[in-house]
Formats: C-alpha cells, structure tokens, sequence
C-alpha cells in the first residue's frame, strides 16, 4: 500500500490541472500532508509495499522518501504564497506538476526493481521539466531544453548500465528477479566485469541527474531558472532521488565483493564536482546559480562520504538529510530575494540587513549552515566524513577535499557577504511576508533539531542503510 | 561546575532578553549588560573558587546524537583561562553602555548583544571541553557568533572586507582542526581528549603541526594574522577588546592543550612553537609601529603578544623536553601569566582607542594629537596601559615578561640547539621590549600629547563617565598587578598545576624573589614621590612662564609641523625592510612649473602581499582559466558526458 | 652602612666626572677648559631658575624628567660600586632595572613629543631606534654572565664562587663583551660617536633635541639623570676591567673610581679624536656590540660547561 | 532466419550511415520511422524469442506503431508547424559524419571482439548494430546545431540501447519492462522535447542552438 505515495499525488496531480488555481491550492496542500502521514507509517512499517517485484521499502529508501516527504510540505506551504504573490499565470500547471513531480520521486524512493527505478528516474526528469519551464523566458527554455536533454542522454546511458547488470546475472546463468534486494542474495556470483561496467554507466546516468561533475551542465541552469519554490524541491528533494540510484549501485557492488572499484569511482566524482563547483562559485553573477553551484558541492560531498565508507557514510546520509532541509530553506529565501529586489544577479542585491533583515536572518543562518557552522547539522557530517576518511586513511582525497571545502567557502561567503552587507540604494519590490518566511524557518529549525536532537528511530535507519555498504559508526 | 553552567545559561538568558527587548533601547542595555555581567560574575567567582581552593579536576558530560558525547572537564588549565574569560567581559559591556549609544540602530545592538553572549559562552565551552566533539562544535560557535560581531558596522566596506577575510581565516582554520582531531581519531578511536596521549609517537608531531596551523589562524601568528588587523579595527571597541583580550587567546589555550594532551618526546614541537613565537613578536610589533591606524596598530600589537605569549610556551616546551624542570615552570607560568596581563590591558587600550574614535571621530595618529587635555581620562588610562603593553615596571606587562625572561634563562644552561634558542628567545624578548617602548610612546606622544592636528582632534572631550571609569577601573589593576604581583602569579602557577611535568616545583624561592621584585618597585615609587617632593620644592614660589615651543628658528611653527607617525617609524621600519615593505606613491614633479604634486607612503603586511601575489591570485587565475568548462553549449555538454565513460572504462 | 656611604659617595661624584671628560677635550683642543667643578655650578644655577613650559604640554612633559632621573638613579641603587655589597639586590634585578631604564627612556620620548615641535620628534625617534639595538646587546651581555655565574644580580655578577673577572679563566670572552659594553655606554649615553651633546644643529642631534623646551629644575634633574646613568655604565665596565679584590674597602674603592676615571679620559679621547657618524651608520655602529656578544656567548657553549 | 535477421540489422546499419549523411530535415525524419520500424522487428527474428508470447506479439505492435509512426510523425508535424530552415547545418560535415559512422562500425566491431561476450549464436552483428548506432546517435547530439536534430539523435540513441537490450537481456528477466521502459521513456520524452521545441521556435524564431547558448558562466 505503500505505493500510495506515488498514486495519490499522481491523481490529484491530475485533478489540480482542471482545477481553478484556489482549489488546487487547497488540493496541494491536503495531498502534502496526506503523502507525509502515509510517509511516517510507511516508516514505522505499518504500510509496507504490496507489489514486492517492483517496489520495497529499504531503509535508505524510507530515508529519502522521508526527507522529500517533509520538504515538500514545507515547499508547498512557501508555493501557496509565493504563487499569490507572483500572480503567476500557469498556477495549476505548478500545482500539477509539482505533484506528479512528487509522485515519481516517491517511486523512486520505493523503486525496488532495476528498470522501475530507471523509469522513475526519468519520469522525475520529465515532470519536473515542466516546473523550470513555468516562467516561460528564453532563458527558462533554454534551461529546460538543457535539462531535458542532457539528463535523458544521461538516464539512457543508466538504462544500458540496468542491462549490463542484467547481463552479470545472464552470463553466470542466474536467474532471479532483476531487483536490487534479490540481487543483492546472489551479488557474489555475478560476474565481475559486466557488473563493473554497469555500473559505471548508472554512476554516469544517475550522476547525471545528481549534478555529478562532469555530468552537472545542466544543473545550474536549471535550478536558478526554475521558480524558486521548485528550485527548492529539485535541489532538496531530486538530488537525492538520483544519489538513491547511485547508492544502491553501490550497494550491490559492495556486495559482490566490488566495493573497492565503486568506492574510488564514486571518491573520483565527488572530488571533482565538488572542485568544479569551486570554480563557478567564487566569481557567480547569479545567486540562484551560486546555490545551484554548491548543490553539487554538496552532492559531491555525499558520493565522496559514501566513497570513502565507514564512518563517513553516516556523515554522508547525515549531510544528506542536512543538505536538502537547509538548501531548499536557502532556495525559499531566494525567492524572497527574487520578489524583493526582481532580479537574480547578485549586483543587483545588497544591503540585505536593512532592505529585508528577516529574509537576510534566514539566508545568513541557511549560508552558515551550509558551510558547515553549528547549530545547523552539516557540522557534524563534515566533521564525521573527515574523520571518516582519514580513519580509512584517504589522506590525500581528504586533503582534496578539505581544500575544495575552504575553496568553496571562500568563494560564497564572498557573494553572500556582498548580498546581505553591499551597498543597495534601491526600492524594495515585494515586501516580506509571513507565508513566504515561516517555511524556510521551519526547515532551517528542523536542521537545527535534528542537530540536537535525532530521534532513535531515524538513528538506526540510518544505521541499518549504511549497513549494507559496510558503512556504521564503528568501522 | 554545575555554577558554571548556570553562569552560561545567565549570560545566553541575557543575550536572548536582547532581542526581546530591542524596541526599547535604554531598558534593553541596561538589562542585558546587567543580566551578562551577573552570569559572569557567578562564572568569574566559582572558577576562582575552584581554582584557588585545588579542587580536583571535575568532569561532567551529555549523550548527544547517540553516539557522541558532549563532555566538559575543568581542570586548573581551564579554570585560569575562564578568569580572563568571565573577567573582561562585564567591563567591556559596562563600557558599551555607553559606547553603543546610536538608537537608530538598536536592532543592530540587540543582535550585537546576543552574539555577545554566545560568543562568552562558547568561550567558556571551547575552554571546558574535553573531547573533540564538544571542542569542535564550541569552536566553530565561536568563530561564527564573532563573525557577526565584527560585522555590525557592515555599511563601511573595508569592514566588510574584514568581515570576509576573518570568516575565511576561521573556517579553514577550523578545518585544519577537524583535519588534525580526525587523524588523532584515526590512532585513537576515541573522541575523548585523554585518549591523545596513546597516539603513536610517529604521528604526533604531524598532528600537532596541523593543529598548530588551525590555533595558530584564531590567535594570529605570523604569518596566519593577517585577518586580524583587519578584523579588530572593524569591530565595535569594545568587542575588538573582547576578541583580543581573551578571544584569540582561545587559540593559545588551544596550542597548549593539544601540546599537553599529546604528550609527545619530540623536542621539535617546542622549538618551532619558540621560534613561531619569536618571528610572530617581533614583527608583529614592527607591523604595529608602522601603522598610523590606531586599532590596526594594536591588534597587530596583539600579535606581538601573542607571539610573547608563544615564547612562554615554547620555552616551557623546550623545558619539559630538556628535562628542565625549573625553565619548563617559569615559561608555562609566564606565558599565563602574560596572556592574563594582556587581555586587561589590551581590553583598556581597545576602549581607549574606542573612545578616542567616539570623540574624535578618527583613529588616525597622524590627525589626531593633544588628546591628553582634552580627554584626560581617557589619556592616562591609555598612558597606563601603553606603559603595561610596552612591558614596563611598575605596571603589569612587566612581570609576565619577568617570569617567561626567569624561564628563559633557566635555559641558558642547557646544551647545543636549546641553548641558541634561550639565547635568541631572550634576544627577541629584549628586542620586543624595545620595538614595543618605540610603538607605545609613538601612539600617545602623537594622538595624546602635543597639538591637534586637525579640527576633529581639537574638538575633541572627554568620553561618557561610565567608558571612563573602566578605563580607570582596568588601568588600577594593571598597576595594583604590577606593584603587587605576588597574588597573581601564584594564580598564574595555580593554573599550571595540573601540567604533569611541572607539578610539584618548589615556589617558594620565586616567591621570596617576588617579593623583592615587589620591594624594588615599591622602592622606585618611593623615589618618584620624593624626586617629585624635591621637584616641587624647587619650583615653590617661583615664577612659571609659559609660551609657545621653541621652534629652533622658526618663528612661526604650526601644528603641521609636528613629527608624524610615519616619520616617527621611518627609520625603524626601514630597519626590518625585506620583511615589511614600504609602498611609495610618488606623483613625481615635471614641468618647470610644476602643478600640485602627493608623495604617500604605507606599510603592506608582507605575509598579505606574499598570499595575494603567491597564493590567491595564481590560483583565482587558474580557476579562472577553468570557466569555460561552463561554456553554455549543449553539444559539447553531451561530450562531457561521453568522455567521462570513456575515461571510466578504461579503468575497467 | 658601608653601602649607603658608597652610594652617597657615587651621586656626589657623578656631577664632577663628566667636568673629566669636558677637560680631555678641552686638553686636545689646546684650552684650558671649564673647571672640574662646572657641572656643580650649573646644577645650582638651575635649580634656582624658574621655567617655562610650552602651552602644547602636558603632565607627561614635567614627568619626564623626574622619571628619568629617578630610573638612572636606581641603577645605582642596585650596584656593587667598588664591590661593595649594594643598597639593594636580588636574583633578577638586572631584568627589572634594565626595563627601568626603558620606562625613563619611555617617559623621556613622551616628554619630548609632548612639546609639538617638529625637531624632538626626530631625536626621540632616533632614541627609540638605537637604544632598542642597545638593549639586545645589554642582554645578550646578561645571557653570558648568566651562564658564568648562574645568577642574574648585580651584586652575585661580582661576588660568590663564580665572579666575573679578567683574571677567571673567562677572561679571554670579557675582553670582547668590554669593547661591547662601551659601545653600548657611548651609545646610551649618547656621546661620540653615536650622538654629539655639543652639536648646535638640531637636526643632527639625538638626546639633546629632546630636552630643547626643557629648562630651571627639570633640566637639571635631567643632567643628573644623564650623569648617574653614565656612572652606571663607567662603574660596570670598571668592575669587569678591573679584576682585583682587596681586602680594604678604602683602597677598592679608589682602585674602583681609578679606573672609573680612565673610562671617564678615554670617552673624552675618543670624543676628542674621532667625528661622529652619519645617522644612517649608526645602527650598523650600534650593532657591532651585539654580534660581539652574541659571538661570545656562542663561544661559552664549548667553553663553559 | 540468421540471414533475415542480419538483413535487418545491415539494413539498421544503412540507415545510421543515411542518417548521418543525410542533409534535409524531413529525410533525416522518415529515415528514423524507418529505422524505428527495423529495430523494433529485430526481436522477432532473433533466434532465443522463437517462440513468441501473446504478449510480445502485442508489446511488438505497439513499438511498431510509436517508433515508426507516433514518434516521426508528431516530430513530422512539429517541422511541418513551426518555421524553421529544413536545412540541417551540422557542426562536423556530411562527408566527415559518414566517415565517422564507418569509424563507429570498426570501432564496435573491435569493442565486440574485445568483449568476448558469450552472446548467443550470431549476435556479433547484432552487438556491432547496437554499439554503432549508439554511438551515432550520441555522435548527432553532439554534431548538429538544429535542436530538432538533437531530438532525433536522441531517437537514435535509444535505438540503439534497446538493440543493446534485446542483445543482452534475456526475456525472462525483463518482462517487457524494458520494452515498456523505453516506450514511455521515449513518448514522453519527445512530447516534452516537441513541447519545448516549439515553445523555442516560437520565441526564439528558430530551433538553432546556438542560440540556446545564453546559460554560461
């Protein structure tokens, strides 16, 4: 039953489109909190998934659902005034789209099969083409045609890498369900090359999607194009679909005894996209694309946590969850930033204090926590993937690494201080308001909680994801 | 040390009333800097208490995140640095009261407060910590809430250039820490502070050095302090007083708690500490003679002390590795001692230099002069604290020098290496004494005594009562801790008394020398008062004319003619030339008449000008070369993809 | 009892010595020169003038000279004149009495910046300079008897089981740390061929500069100060020159001030024969000491075990 | 039926090589309904699907129907609609792109022979096909201005990996998912990319990429 969260939003999706914008609002809102209830009793296992073949319930999937599950709704609340206030004139295209939006990435938070994941990947591409195509400029097209392309270039790609693990099982004469769990019983007997190669071409297609550098072309365009409440859901909640993909690659090659091989590849990634993001950030005109920039950063430093393994896989699911409820906070602010001052470029901006103090506080403590400042909990997963590496004695990635976080940092806090500090004699276009201010708050507050704070039961799902790629807080 | 929870919890109550009371300016001062300073009272008396009364070292800790624990230790080390720590603190927000007196600002001084807090209590937490968990996350708090501080006045933009570069400073400095407590992790496997001491003897020294480099950041040694002269000027006076009196100190509490935690038999770990230390003095107070910027010239006076504090150290390290008991005590003893004398005084000259930028409205020497009649409060606080600073009897500064210099030349008998560095350790000591007496009376014959030099200056009165009497106040401890040091040395050495080498040294024969110290200065008062006696006898009932100076011919001097700053230093400075770099702009003179031509000169930091040209800008240029990897077309978007594979397979 | 009569003896005899000195010179020049007890007739001329202060001074400019005179004097205070066991001392005394001296040289530059006038800015800056290379030398100087005698007093420098002597088997390194300390004397003291204190052109001038505006009782405790100061350093030197003890106190004492007097002939000889340097060689002049001494102490490390 | 079935894919073959040399639009269109119809029949001749389910009879048709028909012909209607140049303006010339195309044919036959793949019986040329038009079909998306073009590189592509697939997965395992797979993948996605193409033709004039070049940094 737990497919629920894929059907339910897919049908109001469907109703929303017809509806009147106020209707679909409400429709939004109430599927919002239907998907996070039918979320937590899918985690506490009171739902579970009824079409065992295709779809399970994993612990890192729970994770990821949880995590999409609860930014949305916070999304959704921010979308409500945003839309309100920005008149935008294809509402129940947003409200449609962002839920079938929703309804792909919980198939993929569920997807147990090869294929099946491989469909909602590409079906989270496809519906959420439509959210960075809503504003209809030039450059929005030209984003969205990027996005598109290049990611179904890059889910196609994964598509030859689900056949070539098929082929692992068919040239060792295997045969059971082409599903990760199933799998991952026989993972042993796979054969090494086939299963080698496949995975390098999912780690390139589903790379591709989660803004893995070289493959991330598309992403600064297409996040700092998109309106900025599905911006926030593309970075927060999309990435980490994607990163699922590559995780339970990674997963089944740790299994057939292949950990080594994945484990350098996904370091290798990492590294550099979190190198390129380096690059980009410290001279960005737009502060959308500066926050598209450290999306990869941060999913670089997931693929290198992963990586490395051990403790830094607990970092790195850690900076998952962080990353998504502190970046989409971020995204929401931007898009008070976007109404207040009608531009995206960061000279355009400035003297954020003064102009819009309350959007500049969320901003100022979203940018601090993402570059890993307590009480926010990108500290401590920093800190743990750095432990991490040097306890599995990466010295020289963690060097990279440590150096590439600096770089990053450096070049942020430059445009951050630039937006909230520089000089700006202009007007303010849309003043501040409460609908638009609450949601990022209540992400950022939730990051700060869950530093605090971890419920148990989070704890040792975590726990038990990261088992299986040999990742725990002893190793 | 439940108490010293308590305090926390007072003095972040007080912080957090600041935003709830920003509407109201006056009631939101008050009540803060009452409710702060009553939290750090508690703090200041308990950890008095614990630290003069020998308690046992006290541990107390929280689970967090499952799996990590939150553990908090007061030992004497800890207990001495809170004194500073919960001491300074109330006197710089009695002097805010009146400082921060714009009330179109108040939200702005209601954060300012509350950042205030955090940052005290993080400070107290970062001292208290005792596994690298705790230390780290009170660590990163810290940089974070003085970042904010020094960002209050954020319309000015080399404030936030300032901003900028010690944001930067912090953040890598506090990976070079995560970088060392990981490796440190990787041996031990423990987050807990004792277990450092089983790392092997091979990884130690690595260890040290990184985390040498990510202290060394936060307290500003040469060449990682070029954040704080930048910083301190930005900041609010009385915060710059809080981040030099006792902030950067963190960083020295670090430096010796890492040392004494490692345990390590290296003698290198000493020697570069020493030689760090000795290279960070005397520059540092180079760089601060050179600058005509007041706050810019102490907070690079602050590196000077640093680096003295560093001396102190490094001579107790050389000690402790040559076996030498007795130098070992005296450097430890001194170099606490010292950072404890600077953190009151630098806090006085900090307010000082505040006031004189509140009422004057400049803190450029060479505009400002004969301040000593105008604000003659302010003026003889900051004498005594420019006396204090330059290490002078009968003040305070003396007597942390008197203790590292006691240290020192216990060292002098040692054998080979140890003894050059002795030798040059008391060489640059002397040198520093020196260069510091040149930078003192350079600031207060200039911005205090003589004429004004501008308009500004001339206007220039005395500041609110309430600034005035914590200058007073803080320049009486620095000379009552100068005249009778006795009291706190045997706080200095109570603070050591948990460094395991050192323990037990016999004290007695010190003291006996340190009462003599004290006779001998007594004995130098004593003469003052009765050379000034006879002075005043000889002048009775004479007649005192009074006129203008004598201009050696010229008839007609004006205040323009008086030596500047810069003249003051040229020579000095052009001493030290391959390590501070003069900058000439010369508009140079063409035509037969020439029109109006600007002749300017500067001091550049060496080590900004090495990172600049060395560091940054090759490598912003080679990032730079890297944009096209984003060149906008799809195709070659697609390629990317397609090499990637490529590259893949052929790891296959 | 005997200290007190030796220290009252030193601050009577301070004012006549440098009349020795004035003598030489006068002797080189071929005159007949000012007589010895000149110094005596102007500290009782000024001390019975009046003043007069510039408007743009302070407290800080009548301060100077009284912390001035008083700093020189506690050198005496400290020293075993003729060997004879001073008023006062401790172990570590020279520390604080040499950073004594740095707080009347403190409050002497503060006093001559507190005049306004654009030419004692140029002699306090120049003092500031060379008495801090003077300073490195002086304890580069303490390093080594330090590690002679182990003890960092005036008194135990020339008294206990290791004195300091020409006659000790360090003998051979005092002779260099001799040459250095008188060149640190003629550097502090500031006379030829550091600093000229009969020079008439300001510009030139180094300690004289910074007493311009001083004048009546203040100029006199500055001269006295100058004068105590000087002995200090003279009777320093002597100690290490001279390397005998007697038994009588009496006859030390003249073999003391003897040779007090010689080091009192030779600043006049040297004054007399030699011009000074030009500003800009008299760092490098003020360093020679200091690479002695350092070169000395190196030494000590094969020598003194 | 191994002769039909290297017809067949000789016959795939011709059409990458056409494909690449061709210069006209609506060519390049109706070589890829051609191709579509090819590949999507090369299942049924390959020896292992002999004996053919209802269901691959049916999931057949309905490849039949989109890739050769549905696909061309909404693309055929988006040219025929929106005012674009027929030409097709590539980056790397007409007689370059065959060279290449006959390039990607040795190169696949290496690749095959390197693998060393236990494919069944007389699948080389199969392998040979699918790497090939693989390659071709990523080697348009790189090598052609027109967006259109890149839509039908992208066809060609995913020709080329459901050849791959019908290669190397066995039925058994896939169970149509595959076929569905693509299918929707493939509808979906050029209904996007149509949508998207004629909202850039309408605002910018033309499809050319060059000027979709406005996104850097």
């Amino acid at each position: 039953m737990l497919e629920f969260t894929c059907l339910i939003p897919l049908f109001t999706g469907i109703i929303a489109m017809f509806m009147p914008a106020r209707l679909g609002r409400i429709i939004l809102l109430v599927t919002a909190v239907l998907h996070l209830q039918l979320t937590v009793l899918g985690w506490f296992g009171k739902v579970t998934p009824s079409l065992p073949g295709y779809f399970a319930a994993p612990p890192d999937g729970l994770l990821v659902l949880l995590v999409t599950s609860f930014i949305f709704l916070f999304i959704s609340v921010y979308a409500v005034f945003y839309m309100r206030e920005t008149e935008m004139a294809s509402e129940p295209h947003y409200i449609g789209a962002t839920l079938f939006f929703l309804a792909s990435m919980s198939m993929v938070a569920l997807a147990d099969h090869l294929v099946v994941l491989w469909i909602a990947i590409e079906a989270t591409t496809l519906m959420s083409a439509p959210l960075i195509f809503l504003t209809r400029s030039k450059s929005a097209l030209e984003a969205t045609w990027k996005y598109v392309l290049i990611c179904s270039v890059g889910i196609a790609l994964a598509l030859l890498g689900c056949f070539f693990i098929v082929m692992a099982m068919a040239s060792n004469h295997l045969d059971v369900g082409i599903t990760f769990s199933s799998l991952g019983q026989v993972a042993e007997q796979l054969d090494p090359v086939w299963l080698k190669a496949g995975f390098i071409f999912l780690v390139i297609g589903y790379g591709t999607k989660m803004g893995l550098a070289p493959m991330h072309t598309w992403l600064p365009d297409a996040h700092s194009e998109a309106p900025s409440p599905a911006s926030a859901l593309l970075s927060g909640a999309l990435l980490n679909c994607a990163f699922l993909g590559i995780y339970r690659s990674h997963q089944l090659l740790y299994q057939a005894g292949l950990g080594d091989f994945s484990s350098r590849i996904l370091i290798g990634f990492g590294l550099l996209s979190m190198l390129v993001a380096a690059i980009f950030m410290y001279n960005q005109t737009g502060y959308k694309r500066l926050l598209a920039y450290s999306s990869i950063e941060n999913m670089g430093v997931i693929a290198f946590g992963i990586g490395i393994g051990g403790l830094a896989t607990y970092g790195a699911m850690l900076h998952l969850i962080h990353h998504s409820l502190i970046k989409s906070a971020l995204f929401l602010s931007s898009g008070n930033i976007l109404l207040g001052y009608g531009s995206k470029l960061i000279n355009k901006t400035g003297n954020m204090a003064k102009l819009l103090p309350k959007t500049f506080a969320l901003f100022m403590a979203g940018f601090a926590g993402i570059s890993g400042f307590p009480p926010f909990g990108i500290f401590v997963s920093e800190l743990l993937i750095i432990i991490g590496a040097f306890q599995q004695g990466n010295t020289i990635s963690v060097t990279i690494f440590i150096f590439a976080l600096i770089l990053v940092f450096a070049g942020a806090a430059r445009l951050v201080m630039r937006m909230c500090f520089g000089r700006n004699d202009e007007e303010i276009l849309v003043p501040e308001s409460y609908g638009r201010l609450l949601p990022p708050l209540g992400l950022l507050l939730s990051s700060v909680l869950l530093c605090v704070w971890l419920p148990d039961t989070l704890y040792e799902k975590i726990l038990s994801a990261i088992a299986t790629i040999g990742g725990g807080i002893h190793g | 040390m439940d108490t010293l929870f308590v305090s926390f919890v007072v003095i972040l109550a007080g912080g957090v009333m600041a935003l709830l009371l920003a509407r109201r300016f006056n009631l939101m001062k008050l009540v803060t800097v009452a409710v702060m300073s009553c939290g750090c009272g508690i703090g200041l008396v308990k950890s008095l208490s614990l630290l003069l009364s020998q308690a046992p070292t006290a541990e107390k800790s929280w689970a967090w995140l499952h799996f990590f624990e939150l553990t908090f230790k007061v030992d004497s080390i800890a207990l001495f640095f809170l004194i500073p720590l919960f001491a300074v603190p109330p006197l710089a927000l009695f002097y805010s009261l009146q400082y921060m007196a714009d009330q179109q600002k108040r939200v702005r001084v209601a954060v300012n407060y509350f950042f205030f807090a955090i940052l005290v209590a993080s400070m107290a937490l970062v001292v208290m910590a005792a596994n690298m968990i705790t230390f780290a996350l009170a660590w990163e708090i810290m940089s974070l809430s003085s970042f904010f501080l020094v960002v209050f006045d954020y319309q000015v933009k080399a404030n936030r250039q300032a901003g900028y570069l010690y944001f930067i400073f912090a953040q890598a400095g506090a990976m070079f820490l995560f970088a060392a407590f990981a490796l440190l992790y990787s041996h031990t496997a423990s987050f807990d502070f004792a277990a450092f001491a089983s790392v092997p003897e091979k990884a130690k020294l690595l260890i040290f050095l990184i985390a040498f480099i990510g202290f060394g950041s936060k307290a500003g040694i040469f060449p990682l302090h070029i954040w704080l002269p930048k910083a301190h000027p930005a900041a609010p006076s009385h915060i710059s007083a809080i981040m030099s009196g006792v902030m950067i100190k963190m960083g020295i509490y670090g430096i010796f708690r890492i040392y004494l935690l490692l345990d390590a038999a290296t003698p290198i770990i000493g020697q570069v500490v020493l030689v760090t230390g000795m290279i960070t003095g005397v520059l540092g107070v180079v760089y601060a003679l050179a600058k005509q910027d007041i706050k810019q010239l102490l907070a690079y006076s602050s590196v000077e002390n640093i680096g003295i504090i560093l001396i102190g150290l490094g001579i107790g390290m050389v000690g402790v590795s040559e076996q030498n008991q007795a130098m070992a005590f005296f450097g430890f003893a001194g170099a606490m001692l010292h950072l404890f004398n600077h953190s009151i005084f630098k806090s006085l000259l900090f307010m000082g230099a505040g006031a004189v930028l509140h009422q004057a409205k400049t803190k450029n020497i060479d505009q400002l002069g004969g301040l000593m009649k105008r604000m003659p409060i302010t003026g003889r606080t900051f004498l005594a604290g420019s006396v204090a600073i330059s290490g002078l009897p009968p003040f305070c500064g003396f007597i942390g020098e008197f203790l590292i210099y006691y240290g020192a030349f216990h060292g002098i008998n040692n054998q080979r290496f140890s003894f050059i560095l002795a030798i040059l350790a008391i060489v640059s000591l002397a040198v520093i004494g020196g260069l510091a007496t040149a930078c003192f009376t350079k600031v207060v014959g200039l911005a205090f005594l003589g004429e004004p030099r501008t308009e500004q200056a001339a206007r220039a009165t005395e500041a609110a009562w309430g600034m005035g009497l914590v200058m007073i106040v803080m320049a009486a401890a620095c000379l009552v801790m100068g005249v009778v040091p006795e009291p706190f040395i045997r706080l200095a050495f109570a603070g050591i008394r948990d460094v395991g080498f050192t323990a037990g040294y016999d004290t007695q024969a010190f003291l006996a020398v340190v009462r003599q110290l004290s006779q001998a200065i007594l004995i130098f008062l004593a003469l003052l008062a009765l050379v000034s006696l006879l002075r005043k006898v000889l002048y009775r009932g004479k007649e005192i004319g009074s006129g203008s100076t004598w201009g050696c011919g010229f008839t007609q001097p004006t205040v323009r003619m008086q030596y500047t700053g810069t003249s003051y230093a040229a020579e000095i400075i052009d001493f030290y030339r391959p390590f501070v770099p003069v900058r000439r702009l010369y508009s140079g003179i063409s035509r037969i008449f020439p029109g109006k031509t600007t002749w300017e000169t500067g001091v550049d930091d060496v080590a900004e000008i090495n990172y600049m040209q060395r560091l940054i800008k090759p490598l912003l240029q080679f990032l730079n070369s890297l944009r096209w990897i984003q060149h906008g077309n799809i195709q070659l978007y697609i390629a990317y993809i397609i090499v990637a594979i490529i590259v893949l397979l052929l790891f296959l | 009892m005997e200290s007190i009569l030796s220290l009252c003896f030193a601050i009577l005899i301070a004012p006549l010595l440098p009349a020795v000195i004035q003598k030489v010179k006068a002797f080189f020049a071929g005159k007949q020169g000012p007589p010895l007890l000149i110094n005596y007739y102007t500290m009782i001329k000024l001390f019975r003038k009046g003043s007069v202060y510039s408007t743009s001074t302070s407290f800080v400019f009548r301060m100077g000279p009284v912390v001035g005179c008083v700093t020189s004097l506690m050198m005496l205070l400290f020293f075993p004149l003729a060997g004879i066991k001073p008023l006062f001392s401790f172990h570590g005394d020279v520390l604080i009495l040499f950073y004594l001296m740095g707080l009347g040289r403190f409050f002497t530059i503060l006093a001559a910046l507190d005049t306004a006038s654009p030419f004692e800015g140029m002699g306090a800056a120049r003092e500031a300079f060379f008495s801090t290379l003077a300073e490195a030398t002086v304890f580069g100087i303490l390093i080594l008897f330090f590690r002679i005698t182990g003890s960092l007093s005036f008194a135990e420098f020339f008294s206990g089981r290791h004195v300091i002597s020409l006659s000790s088997e360090h003998g051979a390194l005092l002779l260099l740390v001799i040459v250095a300390l008188y060149i640190v004397m003629l550097t502090e003291n500031s006379r030829v061929p550091v600093d000229d204190p009969a020079t008439h052109l300001e510009l030139t001038m180094i300690h004289e500069v910074m007493i311009l505006d001083h004048s009546g009782p203040d100029l006199a405790l500055i001269e006295l100060g100058a004068w105590f100061k000087l002995l200090f350093y003279s009777a320093f030197l002597s100690m290490l020159i001279e390397p005998f003890h007697l038994e009588s106190a009496l006859l030390n004492s003249l073999l003391f001030y003897a040779v007090v007097c010689f080091i009192y002939i030779t600043i006049g000889m040297v004054e007399s024969i030699t011009a000074r340097y030009k500003m800009n060689m008299v760092p490098k002049f003020v360093l020679t000491p200091f690479a002695l001494v350092f070169f000395v102490t190196i030494l000590t490390m094969e020598l003194v075990k | 039926m191994i002769v039909l079935s290297d017809f067949l894919l000789s016959l795939t073959l011709l059409s990458v090589l056409l494909s690449l040399a061709s210069n006209r639009l609506m060519a390049l269109v109706k070589i890829m309904a051609f191709q579509g119809i090819v590949v999507s029949l090369i299942p049924l001749v390959l020896e292992q699907h002999q004996d053919l389910a209802m269901g691959s009879i049916l999931m057949l048709q309905v490849m039949i129907l989109i890739k050769g028909f549905l696909i061309p012909g909404f693309i055929y209607m988006a040219l025929t609609k929106i005012k674009i140049k027929r030409e097709i303006e590539p980056i790397i010339g007409y007689h370059a792109s065959v060279f290449a195309g006959l390039f990607f044919i040795l190169l696949s036959a290496f690749i095959t022979d390197r693998l060393d793949i236990s494919l069944p019986g007389g699948q080389v040329l199969l392998m040979i096909t699918a790497i090939t038009t693989l390659a071709a079909g990523l080697f348009l998306l790189m090598s052609r201005r027109k967006a259109i073009t890149q839509v039908i590189g992208y066809l060609m592509m995913e020709n080329g990996i459901y050849l791959f697939g019908t290669a190397l997965a066995k039925e058994t395992h896939t169970q149509y998912l595959v076929e569905f797979g693509v299918l929707l993948d493939l509808l979906v996605g050029i209904m996007v990319m149509g949508i998207v193409l004629h909202n850039i033709n309408s605002t910018f004039d033309d499809v050319d990429t060059a000027l979709l070049g406005q996104l850097k940094d």
